[in-house]
């Protein structure tokens, strides 16, 4: 039975990150399930240049570009759905200040899959005939950019289409709603590209918004479909998508959606945001006073809340969580 | 609201309600965040209850409760599926391969030949190096794989002369780029736009060229007011005509999905 | 909401099946979940000269080319594990009256994923540099058979790798745990391919161990890797892959296993195992007294019974099932 | 039974010990069905307890129990599963990728740079044309995707002069293919078999060459044992030597895993 992989936020941060490294996180969508409090922890650590792969922007991408901690980004979408435009995203873009890869939403998986079986290249047949496929902002001048998005002969037919460039990035935070101390992970709700992430990326960071005991992974074992094998450290933090949502867990915070967005509109307010929901709290119990116990409360009557049901027997009360992360962290 | 005869709607809704009667019965389709979203379970609710709807989250049968979802993957719309898988299921193994029977999408820019853009606006062309854009916009998400990929697709479009242009300068997501069979260069498994649906009338594809010209106006819009509104000489059909106005049932099953007023805010 | 599914076996191959077609099944592995009573009911309405795609040879392969009902295979592994070579394919392909084309167990799912993603090739990092890709047993005369597996070039390295041809199946028989009524379908046990095969075939065939209430599917929809949008039909056969095992139902048969492959080493063995054993039932009930209520008991005594538990107060009587599978059928 | 000085055990016995002791703590590793996982994890209850063992089936984080497992998704072996997923990621994602440390494979003839056939057996060469072999085995499966993908693997075979040959009839899975850096043309991820395990011995690729020789030969078996039973004229090295005999220990965990006792029957 090899060791539980339990550590503190800080310290994964700290053994897994490094300034210019390509970080990719939660393979998420915009509202929903997104490792955003390990981008606080990011942030918090003074990491920069980070060259972020994201499936679809996040509220972690758009903090971490507003920010000015990301100075390249590779995404699908690049909104914040209903919200609106990703006002600390876009302002980096316009400025300059990160260099922003467009692609589409299915380009991405399709790079980690091509990433995660180690495939030189990606058959296209989406992305082709675009823009997406012309034009390249970390090769401006080459048209078309045919180093970004480049064609091949089928070999059967003759016919060409288009090759896309694995992605192998350096670490993946992955937030899941439910792992054991080992990494096996549960995810309520669509996968998005977690699975290819989880397999992609060299390193990979299970940050769950709660911990199970393994009966529970081997009650569901074709839930887990990130198995501890492929993972190198499990966070525990509850709330780690907020304000974004987690399926089974909480709803997304459409105020905090809303200012926090307004925020990263410009970088007095970027830093006031850092100042008041990045570096205000000390440990899990402080950030979820940050939050509030009753918007907590409130988030936490999910619709969705019956889909924890069956798992939420073998949840792991706090204090037990702490304990095995103390023994895993005193290896 | 619409100066009309019969009960007031909005603008957003007649566009809402023309989209979703592009939409059949039985079909398999596939909605963005949205009016899009908000035009395909009306058609669900109102004249296609066997509609087999998706978003490109992977979330497959569910209906939306509680009001416009706020993402394609959000709770509102996750609390009643009978299936999650992924992105590269959803956009992959049921759109990009052309199983797909409709998508729709929105736009920033579209131009006469449906190529959209949702990437960015620039001060004039963007040249031969690539630059950013002045304004950056929300980039192609699925729009693109829907575009290259569903049978056929929808734009649904707010119309104004800013938006309708001879030439978008990015193209996002293709229509039929330059027109005529251009898209038979790339091979893609989906057959183009069949219909830029907008707050003021259907624009519609013309045969051969595939130069989208005006299809149908609504009753509170005009050729005049179409026209007016276009950035490119606008072709006008030989069977132009006026939409039908919502009926009542129309109106009832849109309102009931559309719980949060959205289509209703001016 | 769309109307059932739920199809009688017979009436499901009826429909479905045609002389001379690409039939998948399974994307099996030869001990587990496999519709082995779909290929039974095959024989029983005669369909031949059958072009069978299975990621494993299963007993229902076994059955089919040992019959002499399919007569072009594509497999990665031919035999039965444990229970050694597989007789009935064997002597098929020394005789001549099947040819089978190999593949690896890597390259059967990759072609299917080439198929479900509708790619006119799938990069090939396996099979290459070996017999399988210079060797065809399709286009014996074609050495190095590079019409079977070709070679393209990476565009971003000049780099050469192989290229497989991707799988559309005109029929997947797919056998799962449970379905509800509309063919949203949750397996227990390893995929093995049953996720690629669902989309690459052009027409799927659920065939389901139980029947449950849609509630269970809306309970566990990250467990309905199958949804009901993919499916044509739903057939419900209790121990369906008999004598292979289904995990959380009943175990392996073993002697039933060597029974079936020892009649099978011989074309009057066949013959005797397919009177016995493929003509002799009239309907479920009499498929199940075939195989004796004593070993019906002994085989649902199985170690993983408990990955059942979850769900079981979701499964539907077979009075109930067989009821909604008139409205079905009458529609 | 083996005339040793130690506590009985059998030949094939020795053979997955032998093997057993290739794997290392900690390693990814998968194993097929049969010999192959009882040596995989008899390593795993002997000295690599933290073995991250799995098979080509997706199935992870378990052991087997009741015996040796039928196949490779039996239920003795996913009774107890952490996790079950497909044959894509296991031997696409987790051993073609390049990223599984060692598998293990069987043989049915096996050749001087470590081929591995497992498809057929013809009388005489196949010839110009593809012909059905006169004995058709079990195919490929997933070793070649181990022999290809896995950083180094191992191949389990009964020393028989039959099955020792000095070029397979048929690669199902390459080894060094004509030896030396011939695997370089094609770029695997792998790096090829890094030993051949029999009931009589343990052969090991020559540097440069690739070409096997004798490593080591077993308490009850001798060179000139191994040479009479090796189809081409086998090198032995300079550092050829007595495997050491199993330990009262590795036995113990060996049986314990074999229940069923399937390495003790002759």
């Amino acid at each position: 039975m090899p060791p539980p992989k339990l550590l503190s936020l800080a310290e994964a941060v700290r053994r897994y990150s490094w300034d210019g490294m390509q970080y990719a996180s939660g393979a998420a969508l915009p509202i929903g399930s997104d490792a955003v409090v390990f981008g606080r922890e990011l942030l918090r650590q003074k990491r920069k240049n980070l060259h972020a792969i994201f499936h679809c922007n996040s509220q972690q991408l758009n903090l971490l570009a507003g920010a000015g901690a990301a100075t390249r980004a590779e995404c699908g979408f690049t909104g914040l759905e209903v919200f609106g435009f990703a006002n600390g995203l876009r302002r980096a873009v316009e400025s300059g200040e990160l260099v922003l890869e467009d692609y589409s939403n299915l380009a991405m998986p399709l790079r980690l899959l091509g990433g995660a079986l180690n495939w030189p290249f990606v058959p296209a047949t989406v992305n082709i005939g675009s823009d997406l496929q012309d034009r390249s902002a970390f090769a401006p001048a080459e048209f078309p950019a045919r180093s970004k998005i480049a064609t091949v002969t089928d070999p059967f037919t003759g016919r060409q289409i288009g090759a896309f460039r694995p992605l192998k990035p350096d670490l993946a935070a992955i937030h899941v709603t439910l792992a054991d101390p080992l990494g096996n992970s549960i995810m309520l709700g669509t996968e998005w590209s977690r699975f290819e992430l989880s397999r992609a990326a060299k390193r990979v960071v299970i940050v769950a918004d709660a911990i199970v005991d393994q009966a529970c992974i081997r009650q569901f074992p074709n839930l887990v479909r990130i198995p501890e094998i492929v993972v190198e450290a499990v966070v525990y933090w509850p709330f780690a998508a907020w304000p974004q949502s987690s399926p089974g867990m909480y709803d997304v915070d459409e105020e905090h959606m809303r200012t926090m967005n307004g925020a990263l509109a410009t970088s007095e307010g970027t830093r006031e945001y850092v100042r008041t929901f990045v570096e205000s709290y000390r440990d899990v119990d402080s950030y979820l006073d940050m939050i509030g116990g009753e918007r907590l409360a409130l988030l936490g009557k999910t619709r969705t809340a019956f889909l924890l049901d069956p798992y939420r027997k073998w949840l792991l009360p706090a204090a037990e969580v702490a304990r095995r992360q103390q023994d895993a962290e005193t290896r | 609201m619409s100066p009309t005869a019969t009960s007031a709607y909005t603008r957003q809704e007649m566009m809402a309600i023309a989209t979703g009667r592009e939409i059949h019965d039985g079909e398999l389709a596939i909605f963005g965040v949205g009016l899009s979203m908000l035009a395909g379970f009306f058609a669900q609710a109102n004249h296609a209850p066997n509609l087999r709807a998706m978003t490109e989250g992977g979330v497959y049968g569910s209906t939306p409760v509680g009001g416009l979802p706020w993402g394609i993957e959000c709770n509102r719309i996750s609390t009643n599926a009978t299936s999650f898988t992924s992105g590269l299921d959803a956009l992959g193994c049921l759109v990009g391969s052309g199983r797909c029977d409709v998508g729709i999408i929105g736009a920033a820019q579209v131009d006469k030949y449906g190529n959209v853009n949702t990437t960015g606006i620039w001060d004039g062309d963007i040249g031969d190096a690539y630059r950013a854009p002045k304004t950056r916009l929300t980039g192609a998400g699925g729009a693109n794989d829907i575009a290259c990929g569903a049978k056929r697709f929808l734009i649904m479009v707010a119309h104004e002369r800013k938006r309708f242009v001879e030439k978008v300068t990015y193209i996002s997501s293709p229509g039929y780029l330059e027109g005529g069979n251009a898209r038979a260069r790339y091979g893609f498994a989906g057959g183009g736009p069949s219909a830029i649906v907008t707050t003021l009338g259907v624009l519609r594809p013309a045969p051969e060229t595939n130069e989208f010209q005006l299809d149908a106006w609504f009753a509170f819009s005009s050729i005049e007011e179409i026209l007016a509104n276009t950035g490119w000489p606008l072709k006008v059909s030989a069977h132009a005509h006026v939409v039908p106005e919502p009926t009542a049932a129309e109106l009832a099953h849109l309102r009931k999905v559309d719980e949060t007023g959205a289509l209703r805010r001016q």
